[in-house]
């Protein structure tokens, strides 16, 4: 163990951490005035929820090992269970920190993986579902999905798909997840007819403005070290990120006729998914070539929504789902060896293309259960009149905004 | 001339906007507002202390119109507005006696 | 008395008061609201899907005047106000029956 | 009928609300606006940049009444509305001619 | 010393400053809008004159050593003052960074905790009288604190109470002091009689996600190192905080019906105070039953204010004062000695009961002195007609939201 | 290469990067509500130009090593174009971390740089114009001074300054390019006449909290190592912003009869800005002189503009200018040699007063030119129409704050 490596993991953690209050204002400027606080809400309660059942048995089943079905790895055991016997060595995983700080920064991916489909479902959902939700979906998607990349898994293992930073364990399965969960939800009352506009962009801009902050933890960190590794994950994070931002604007000024704050956050966010699996595995030029191509393709994906008839209120599937395959697909060409230890070829590609399959699947047919079920056992959506009059007198008895004085 | 009030439902506004721009309506002014009516308030809770908030967000819109069209004004707003539930909202018709268009400084019906 | 309503420009409204006051106008109350009319909106975008918005910010004043005063305070807006493009705004006039000072309990013109 | 504005405090407005439901007004409209007049403004300062602020932070709400409650509900506001500093507010009485219940289409009185 | 410690010190000083602002929209969103220029006015002051008075005099009183009396360490010296002779070097503490970043870390503990204070005279106290106050306090009842717990006086060596991160130094100290300084104020115009609302909740909940994401550095940083021991705290914060916010709005959504935004944070920071004595000596599961009780107690604590009649208009009372004795009373019961080298027992539990009790009686004596003089000299509430029309314009000429345009 | 360095460069790049968020905050609460997007946009839109510049030939041109006219280096090469050779070592620098990390560092500094100029243009400049300018600038401008002062050009080889953070490469020349650009560009619609207030005090309030923070990285990261020299930066930024904002409050309330919350958040800035060249090579005390100083002087330099009638709308010249000017120059007499190495001395001073001309001049004569040529081909200025209606509609089709529900 080194101190320095400690350090950095440590800041990452904070970092990571972050990122979900940073993710609850992004989305929360993005609704009417009368469901912000649903929204934070809804982001925030993962940071109680998953965190408890991440000590008690979550981080066990993700980590404890693999227990194998066949040559396949399939999900870890009890053994680490309420953390009881981590010790304060790192004997468990082996990094030049304690196994304590590795558990702690799974823990903030596992948070902020859950809190990315409440874009999705904005506006609508109950949050006593929406609590139940995160919290069988955690069990049943997350820490199975982790496990299987970075658990020793079969993911890692037997298809040997690379994984920087959570590409398939965070956005492809957050998008996948939360496209099943619209799909048993509805859209919201005026979808397609009224204008639903954000009431207050700033509020947007900040939370992209500590996304982006916090990003450098999520893929800076990911590095497990503070070495010239991390360096270059902080290298191409920034680059991704300001190159999708800028080529976003750029489409929507060749489209509608002018650049937008929210196109510029927007793209922005889109390059930091998409350089998420690949942070560390390219160059800095790679990574300008993998923005372009997120901005753009993911400023046109938007349009899925509206061809497709469903709500995904704040773009989760554009963003997280399409800019997440776009980067996992990508790093398998682009990938450099003088970077990662591994080069682009077409093997890794097609080992990147079965990952996003099978990660795509699973999130989205299991969340499509679980919703199913949570629908008929206790209902997910308010009633019209909640939804009409918001979901914050309806759901928490509260007003973001006071009236007089 | 007359000024038509109304008190509606925020969520009606576009439809009713657009309702009163077919009736041949020339124009519009919107305001945002806390009513207090029959309509129950709601419970507000902040850290235990339960506060009964009467007061439900409203928009009043006001319509300068002439004699002639106000009664398919009102009738309008009347269609449009309503959900049929407590809250609906009312509308007030005043008397004007009389209306100038700044830019042009005509007056009376001419200035609507 | 009147009350005299006029829904202007909110970057007039500074203007508009310093010339009421000189006019003699004892006191004015002012909102904001939205305006729709004859001024085209604007197109507004959010992630590609884009908007008509016909609504203007306006602000609406409102003047209590006794019934001498209102010519001028209506000459005093419909000057200060006008800027000569659409958008420029109205005025409307309306009766009153009784003004109270509440500090007071004055009435009528005493009250204004 | 009449329609009764009212300029108020807005730290007096929970109370009035409930006096006047004690008259048995039925409802009334509540707006946040920005008031001129004896009151004295305040200064702002920013940057070293001093600006005078004459307009003071009031309520307008707006009740209408029957001719018959019209003077109860002037009563009630002047009573519960007088602080007995200058900035107290103003109320206004303008006429009606027509009110309508958006839920029932009920008219006049009947819509109170 | 080791860079890497050294690193993640300064980290952890940058994430504790931060919190001074944290801290001040986390207060700022409950005020009222005529108010919040004042609150947050209240909160950044803190920055400016302690660390003034810190420099000059502060550090060097608590942190020179040990002026005793009979066998009690009492108060330090005038050795450092200016931080003259500091150096370079790590001479003076002999931690494994320099003895500067000692004191700086030490610094922004020294500035948050009178900040806290200012959650409790929200909307009615005179700006000059606060920071008047604040400069007086720091000197007479923070910088003697915090020699005697972490300076080398006799609530360390003598009672042998532990004190992790601040439960005595900062939460008791402050919420005690917020106690005697309303019993001089006298509540707002309308306690208890107007519905006194929130301005800004979605201020308040972005104030308290940056509050949790600085606890990382108070709590972590308070390892003094970069190791198990600060992976370790920034565990236990994470889950006493989520336990807390969750076990708050469980609380809630069984006595009101519905579960809270405000709810939720004010659980959290709940959480967050109760584990900062804790957070080093405590296990995860430890941690959560920490969390479990802060988030129930606290959460009907908030009644007292009501049953007593004092305007804790933001609740430090029920949030720091009593959340700080419940972590450092727990604390003597759930220490293992395989985290900080200390076991839970009766001895251990006795010691940290005598330490709260000094802790409380001398802040709030000591406090109520300093206010009466104060309030006898200059006046520290403001007139009844600037209350009414806010403190905004009233103290500094300012207002908070444009009005036009 | 030492990990625990590497940490501290990593965090400090994650620090700075967000000021510029955090700058956007800052002047985002002071214009009024229809262009508070525009002016968000301006700000962060150097997150995306400026870093796919600095990385294509930016960086090369400021650190490949320097091109020499007589004994003076100029310029750097294109050999680094594209980060394409940096590599996963520290030969370039030959800093105790990556090179790749250093790079990273720069760049965050050459991002907020022209993000600082944006100050002075609000509610007036054409989006498109200042996406070229600051392109256009950052080649011309920044890059230039960076290689002079920090990349072995002759402001350090020759005149031997001192710049510990940037006051040259940054403040100094961010406010003269902000001169020139106001000269070409003219005074707002009603500068001088109208009330132009702040739409949202506590927006800028929030921006100088995380300004603050921030500055930690751009200071403390400075050193170049997690180490005693970055705990003093620590201490004097600290030191310095504290004393600044309370002077500057003490100041206005001398003047206007109210300490303001912007003045003191206002004061802060300038602390941070007079710091910023001399954190590592004063003691606490002296920054403290140095605060107190920059504190009255920038509050007193902000009647400049009304006197010379410059609509520096937001005072960029007032406080970075100013304050940078400051800051560089008493550098020369307060340095000790027990900190940074260099005593003040009439020589130091002499050569700190010849860089802040260089400087000065350099990028206000430039600017001016490239503003000129500008506005020639393409026109920086909104129309009158756009401009009373607000940049939000006219540039970005947005609006900040939702109307109804
Ligand atoms: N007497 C009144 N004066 C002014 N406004 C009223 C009055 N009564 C109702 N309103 C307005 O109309 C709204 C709806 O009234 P309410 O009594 O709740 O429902 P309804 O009109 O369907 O009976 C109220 O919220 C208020 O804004
Ligand atoms: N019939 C009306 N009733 C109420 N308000 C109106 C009406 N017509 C216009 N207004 C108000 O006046 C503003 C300006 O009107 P508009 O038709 O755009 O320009 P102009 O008055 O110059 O013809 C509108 O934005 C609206 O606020
Ligand atoms: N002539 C007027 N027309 C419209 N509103 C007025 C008028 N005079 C006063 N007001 C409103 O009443 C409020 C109080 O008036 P002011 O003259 O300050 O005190 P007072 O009514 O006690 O004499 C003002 O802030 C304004 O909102």
């Amino acid at each position: 163990m080194e101190s320095g490596h400690t350090a950095w993991l440590l800041t990452s953690c904070a970092l990571v951490l972050l990122m979900t209050p940073g993710l609850a204002f992004f989305y929360g400027g993005m609704v009417r005035a009368k469901n912000v606080l649903g929204m934070l809400m809804k982001n925030y309660v993962a940071m109680g929820i998953v965190t408890i059942l991440w000590i008690l048995v979550g981080a066990s089943l993700a980590f404890s090992g693999s227990t194998t079905i066949g040559d396949y790895g399939v999900i870890g055991n009890f053994d680490l269970w309420g953390l009881r016997d981590l010790g304060q060595s790192n004997d468990h995983f082996g990094l030049p920190y304690p196994d304590n700080v590795q558990m702690m920064f799974q823990l903030t991916f596992a948070i902020i993986t859950p809190a990315l489909i409440a874009g999705a479902i904005a506006e609508r959902m109950k949050f006593t579902a929406w609590a139940v939700f995160i919290g069988i979906w955690s069990l049943l998607v997350y820490v199975p999905m982790t496990h299987w990349v970075w658990g020793g898994g079969f993911i890692a293992s037997n298809i040997e798909a690379l994984d920087f930073a959570g590409g398939l364990v965070v956005h492809i399965n957050a998008g996948a997840a939360a496209l099943a969960l619209i799909m048993v939800l509805g859209p919201r009352i005026g979808f397609r007819k009224e204008a639903i506009r954000p009431h207050s962009l700033p509020l947007t801009i900040l939370g992209a403005g500590i996304l982006w902050f916090g990003w450098f933890g999520f893929n800076g960190g990911s590095a497990l070290a503070a070495n010239a590794a991390a360096g270059n994950a902080f290298l191409t994070t920034q680059v991704a990120a300001a190159t999708a931002a800028t080529a976003w604007i750029l489409a929507e000024a060749f489209t509608h006729g002018k650049p937008t704050t929210l196109g510029f956050v927007s793209g922005a966010v889109a390059g930091l998914v998409a350089i998420t699996p690949a942070a560390g595995f390219v160059s800095p030029l790679g990574a300008m070539l993998l923005g372009l191509v997120a901005g753009v393709v993911c400023f046109y994906a938007l349009r899925l929504k509206f061809m497709f008839n469903f709500d995904d209120s704040l773009d989760v599937v554009a963003v997280h789902l399409v800019g997440g395959i776009i980067g996992s697909l990508l790093l398998g060409v682009l990938a450099e060896e003088a970077y990662g230890g591994v080069a682009g070829s077409m093997d890794q590609f097609v080992s990147q293309a079965i990952s996003v399959v099978i990660a795509l699947v699973y999130s989205f047919s299991v969340t499509f259960v679980i919703a199913k079920v949570l629908d008929m056992v206790m209902g997910i959506r308010v009633s019209e009149e909640e939804e009409r009059g918001g979901l914050d007198l309806a759901l928490h008895e509260e007003q973001a905004y006071g009236f007089v004085e | 001339m007359k000024l038509v009030i109304a008190y509606i439902n925020p969520f009606r506004l576009d439809e009713i906007r657009d309702a009163l721009k077919e009736t041949g309506v020339s124009g519009l002014t919107a305001i945002n507002a806390q009513g207090f009516g029959r309509q129950s308030g709601h419970t507000e809770t902040y850290r235990g202390a339960e506060y009964e908030v009467d007061m439900v967000p409203k928009v009043r819109i006001e319509v300068l119109v002439d004699d002639v069209l106000a009664p398919a004004v009102i009738d309008t707003i009347e269609r449009t507005a309503r959900t049929g539930s407590i809250g609906d909202g009312k509308i007030a018709v005043i008397p004007v006696e009389d209306v100038i268009r700044i830019r042009t400084g005509e007056r009376g019906n001419d200035a609507l």
